[in-house]
């Protein structure tokens, strides 16, 4: 039992992320609303995110700036005083390639509107249904 | 589908929450994830890069090539939603709404009717005008200069302090935009207008990748900033950090400008008029 | 690191989360999506990744708030789910 | 200047496509012909590539001069070069190909086009060459978010068919992106000699298993593998000439490709294959897509849409080879990916310029078209040929190497299927090509009327043609291609 805890208590982040990242896929599979289902899109590109700098996160250690170094070799850099900066910088580029991926998916379903005006899923197929039947 | 797709969705959970319980503890310092290549950036930056953010250094010299196609994402984003919503109006519509600004009159022109000449007691308007707020726009126009100030501080102070080109891109594109929102599209359109935007994010990557280029013309590998010392008279080291801000700098202007050339679009649905 | 505060960021995250994907009102929706990400922002910023929360401060909460406004403000903001 | 080939192939597209962007805002004319440029430049370097390859074995680059787990490093061996080749070659035909119908498609956004479509290809040759897991999701990304632009320009219900082709694709990169994740925090390595290094140590925990089924649910997903297929037909069957030729023959393949490289050199085949009853649940889901695709194909009644299934049960055809877990199975899966290629490009080529010429690609209106356009049905034929799987077309010699694979390994269901899918496309493209061959124009009228031959313009249909003609020479030069490249590319142990 008290190991299960300690499992729990010490992976708090991860159990947040993958909570976030069902809300997400659960809204992108289930929602019926086109809006709807990119702001599920983006949880759960966020809830990745999330999952990636979790895993840089060091316990003891300090932001990954180095205040002292300007007049030379002042001291040793230690790497254990300092938070890993890779999945800060892959995640950056993530959070790009998330509002990259927004814009298109609005400018498609600008689109879609025009055509269909209407965004709710149920709807475009039952009109899709009648220009078939026509 | 409602079921199915919650079945789906837990059945992927459950997947995470299994592969969860063999993960290190979270925020151990023993971690492999925390031992094997990160070490090295941390205790080797300042000496590589001369730079002290090590985010910085990464994103912009380990990782530089990733960073480059970043800026390569964004700029497809805008040229994709351009390519999908722009519609051009070859012909002028039929009837014209115009604003006389002083007395806040509306004019209506009916198709062959005169238009008023350019003056700035006119502009044009939509029918789905709503009049705009004095005290925001006041307002607005009071804090934007500040926004970007600031802006162009984080781009060119990346080097020491969290920030760098693209959250200084993003926050001087939101200043424009903020101005869009709060007075209209066209004016902003007049100021910056959309070939502008779209030439300036291609001039980011022009000088982003051309940085690179030059580096290969020079002898080095792609994008290896240590080539640069010999045009710009430094040592290799300070090179390097010269090259970052350099990029930095591309960086920040492909992405404000595509942000405002995204919001243009996406808030006139490719008509470029109005906007919200 | 102040624990109690983490918790509740963590929690409230959750719940814009599942606010933003059930409200709705879109425009409600995409403004508890900006409050999602600026939550978001706070978490990275607490778990010492500056770089990340700046830019998710700048981006989620500023840019991609403002692109999801203009899009509902261009289409319909009522949605039956 | 040859040693920094792997560097070019990038540069040139991504920078000539900036070039047409500024082009494309001052002088529209010039669009196409820097395109047509930077793409032979690229198709050159990767050529080069190939030959640098095929003499002394692997080409490393570092981009920014950092050695590999540091860096970002482009390693090009006999698995990529050719794929590479492949995706280049691809692309410039296409571009040739389709000029005169994009010119038609989008009189107005030549520029944004030229720019998506250069920017699509420096994406698909980056996935191609890159030696960096993280570098492969930033690439992935672009190729398909200009991927999404290109189709969601189509006719009919293309925006809202793209519009499900991002959610998609974007789970799929999402879980390709979270599974090296799981793989880095194990690892503490993005690259990926690094990490299939450092794994052998830890293939009984359970973060490199999830790790391995979401990395592959992923690539799943992006290639439209059975289950996942549901977003490609619609995607695929509206949109224009000159976008689904590019991305139809490619996309499947480049994602295929991907799978190969993580399943036998991140992973490596100790742990991918380590289990005979994953390998054949695996087989299994590849056949039964294959024949519920073929079952899907045969209710079609459009040109296009058929085709598209016939694509999905392509894909069926290549997972499975991999996962025969035999050297016959995966050099079947490796050569089909380039066959597939060119035999896609082919037959969307050929339907492409039916659909221009006749306006409709509904079976029934496909009468007469031998006389109508005899050239593009030639080529049309000779695709239909070759995925059949009839000799000496090069269709025939993968589906070859994949049934001796199965039969080798004992999968006979494997077999049934590729067996029955063949069958459908007979049934199908004889269908076909008995309407456009056989029946009278019109049956109302005794007398038919007069049919003009209205070919599609010359520079379509030249190189269409000579796409075809490309079919039977890759089938020809099969057994050096399998010899002197593919052999190579399977890492030993495989036998």
């Amino acid at each position: 039992m008290d190991t299960l805890i300690s499992i729990i208590v010490s992976k708090y982040n991860y159990w947040i992320y993958i909570c976030l990242m069902m809300i997400g896929l659960y809204a992108m599979i289930v929602k019926n609303n086109l809006v709807k289902k990119i702001i599920g899109m983006n949880i759960l590109q966020t809830s990745i995110i999330l999952f990636y700098v979790s895993i840089g996160a060091k316990k003891g250690a300090t932001l990954p700036i180095i205040t002292h170094g300007h007049n030379g070799e002042s001291h040793a850099v230690h790497a254990v005083d300092f938070i890993n900066p890779l999945p800060h910088v892959l995640m950056l580029t993530a959070i790009v390639v998330a509002v990259a991926t927004l814009g298109v998916a609005l400018a498609l379903a600008l689109r879609v509107y025009s055509q269909y005006q209407t965004l709710e899923e149920d709807e475009i197929y039952s009109q899709i249904e009648m220009s078939r039947k026509k | 589908m409602k079921r199915i797709g919650l079945i789906v969705v837990l059945l992927c959970g459950g997947l995470l929450v299994y592969g969860t319980i063999d993960f290190p503890g979270w925020g151990d310092p023993e971690a492999p994830a925390s031992r094997h290549v990160s070490p090295y950036y941390i205790e080797n930056s300042i000496r590589d890069t001369s730079v002290p953010n090590i985010v910085t250094a990464v994103l912009a010299d380990y990782r530089g090539y990733d960073t480059m196609f970043e800026t390569a994402v964004i700029f497809s984003a805008g040229i994709a939603c351009f390519f999908l919503l722009r519609v051009f109006s070859r012909k002028s519509p039929d009837v014209r709404l115009y604003r006389h600004v002083p007395t806040s009159l509306t004019i209506r022109i009916e198709k062959g009717g005169k238009l008023p000449e350019e003056s700035p007691d006119f502009e044009r308007i939509d029918d789905e005008w709503t009049p705009y707020d004095l005290i925001i726009k006041t307002t607005c126009r009071l804090v934007i200069p500040f926004i970007q100030l600031f802006a162009l501080y984080v781009i060119a102070h990346g080097h020491h302090s969290p920030g760098g080109g693209f959250q200084g891109g993003v926050i001087l594109g939101a200043s424009i935009i903020l101005y869009a929102v709060s007075h209209d599209l066209r004016a902003t359109i007049r100021r910056m207008s959309e070939r502008v935007s779209a030439l300036l994010a291609t001039t980011g990557i022009i000088i982003y990748a051309g940085t690179g280029l030059l580096c290969l013309v020079l002898g080095a590998n792609f994008l290896d900033y240590g080539a640069l010392a010999a045009v710009l008279g430094v040592d290799p080291v300070s090179a390097r950090s010269h090259g970052i801000l350099i990029v930095e700098i591309g960086v920040g202007l492909a992405v404000m400008s595509t942000m405002v050339w995204i919001y243009y679009i996406l808030s006139s649905v490719g008509r470029n008029d109005e906007g919200l | 690191m102040i624990w109690p505060i983490e918790f509740i960021i963590l929690i409230m995250v959750v719940i814009t989360g599942i606010g933003a994907i059930t409200i709705r009102d879109l425009l409600g929706a995409a403004i508890l999506f900006g409050a999602y990400s600026f939550l978001m922002c706070l978490l990275w910023a607490i778990m010492g990744a500056v770089d990340v929360a700046f830019t998710e401060a700048s981006v989620g909460a500023g840019v991609s708030t403002v692109f999801f406004v203009a899009a509902v403000f261009r289409t319909r903001r009522r949605s039956r789910d | 200047m040859s040693q920094h080939f792997p560097a070019l192939i990038i540069v040139i597209p991504l920078f000539s496509a900036l070039m047409v962007t500024v082009a494309g805002w001052f002088n529209k004319r010039l669009c196409f012909p820097i395109s047509l440029l930077s793409l032979a430049a690229v198709l050159y370097s990767s050529i080069g590539l190939l030959m640098q390859v095929l003499s002394r074995q692997v080409v490393q680059y570092r981009l920014g001069g950092w050695p590999p787990p540091f860096g970002i490093v482009y390693e090009v061996d006999y698995l990529n070069s050719v794929v590479l080749v492949l995706v280049t070659a691809v692309a410039l035909i296409n571009l040739i190909a389709t000029r005169i119908s994009v010119v038609e498609d989008f009189p107005d956004k030549l520029g944004p086009f030229y720019t998506l479509y250069l920017l699509f290809v420096t994406g698909l040759s980056g996935i191609v060459v890159t030696g960096d897991a993280f570098n492969l999701y930033v690439l992935l990304e672009i190729s398909s978010l200009t991927g999404y632009a290109l189709i969601g320009m189509g006719k009919e219900h293309a925006p809202l068919a793209s519009l499900h082709y991002v959610f998609m694709g974007t789970i799929g990169a999402s879980f390709y992106l979270l599974g090296i994740g799981y793989l880095y925090l194990v690892t503490g390595s993005l690259n990926m000699v690094d990490i299939a290094g450092i794994l052998p140590k830890l293939y009984g925990s359970k973060v490199v298993l999830i790790a391995f089924i979401i990395c592959m649910t992923g690539l799943f997903i992006k290639m439209a593998l059975f289950p996942f297929h549901s977003w490609l037909p619609n995607a695929y069957a509206d949109s224009p000439p000159g976008v689904v030729g590019l991305i139809a023959p490619l996309t499947t393949k480049v994602m295929v490709y991907v799978m190969l490289r993580i399943t036998l050199y991140v992973f490596k085949p100790e742990f991918s294959f380590a289990s005979a009853d994953i390998n054949t649940a695996f087989v299994w889901i590849a056949a039964f897509g294959i024949v519920v695709a073929s079952v899907l194909a045969l209710s079609e009644r459009r040109l296009k849409r058929f085709l598209t299934y016939v694509l999905i049960a392509e894909v069926g055809y290549m997972v499975g080879g991999l996962w025969l877990a035999n050297r016959a199975g995966i050099t079947g899966a490796i050569l089909h990916i380039i066959n597939d290629a060119a035999m896609t490009l082919c037959i969307f080529l050929a339907a492409g310029n039916i659909l221009r010429q006749s306006r409709s690609d509904a079976f029934e209106d496909l009468k007469g078209l031998f006389r109508k356009m005899p050239f593009s049905m030639a080529a049309f034929v000779v695709a239909a040929l070759s995925i059949i799987g009839v000799p000496p077309t090069c269709g025939f010699f993968s589906k070859w190497y994949l049934i001796s694979g199965a039969i080798e390994a004992g999968q006979y269901v494997f077999v049934a299927a590729l067996l029955f899918s063949s069958l459908v496309n007979v049934v199908l493209f004889f269908r076909i090509i008995e309407i456009g061959f056989f029946e009278p124009l019109d049956d109302h009228h005794h007398q038919a009327p007069e049919i003009t031959r209205r070919e599609a313009p010359m520079g379509m249909v030249i190189s269409l043609v000579a796409v075809a003609v490309g079919l039977i020479v890759l089938g020809i030069f099969t057994r050096d291609i399998v010899t002197k490249i593919i052999q190579f590319a399977i890492p030993e142990g495989i036998t």
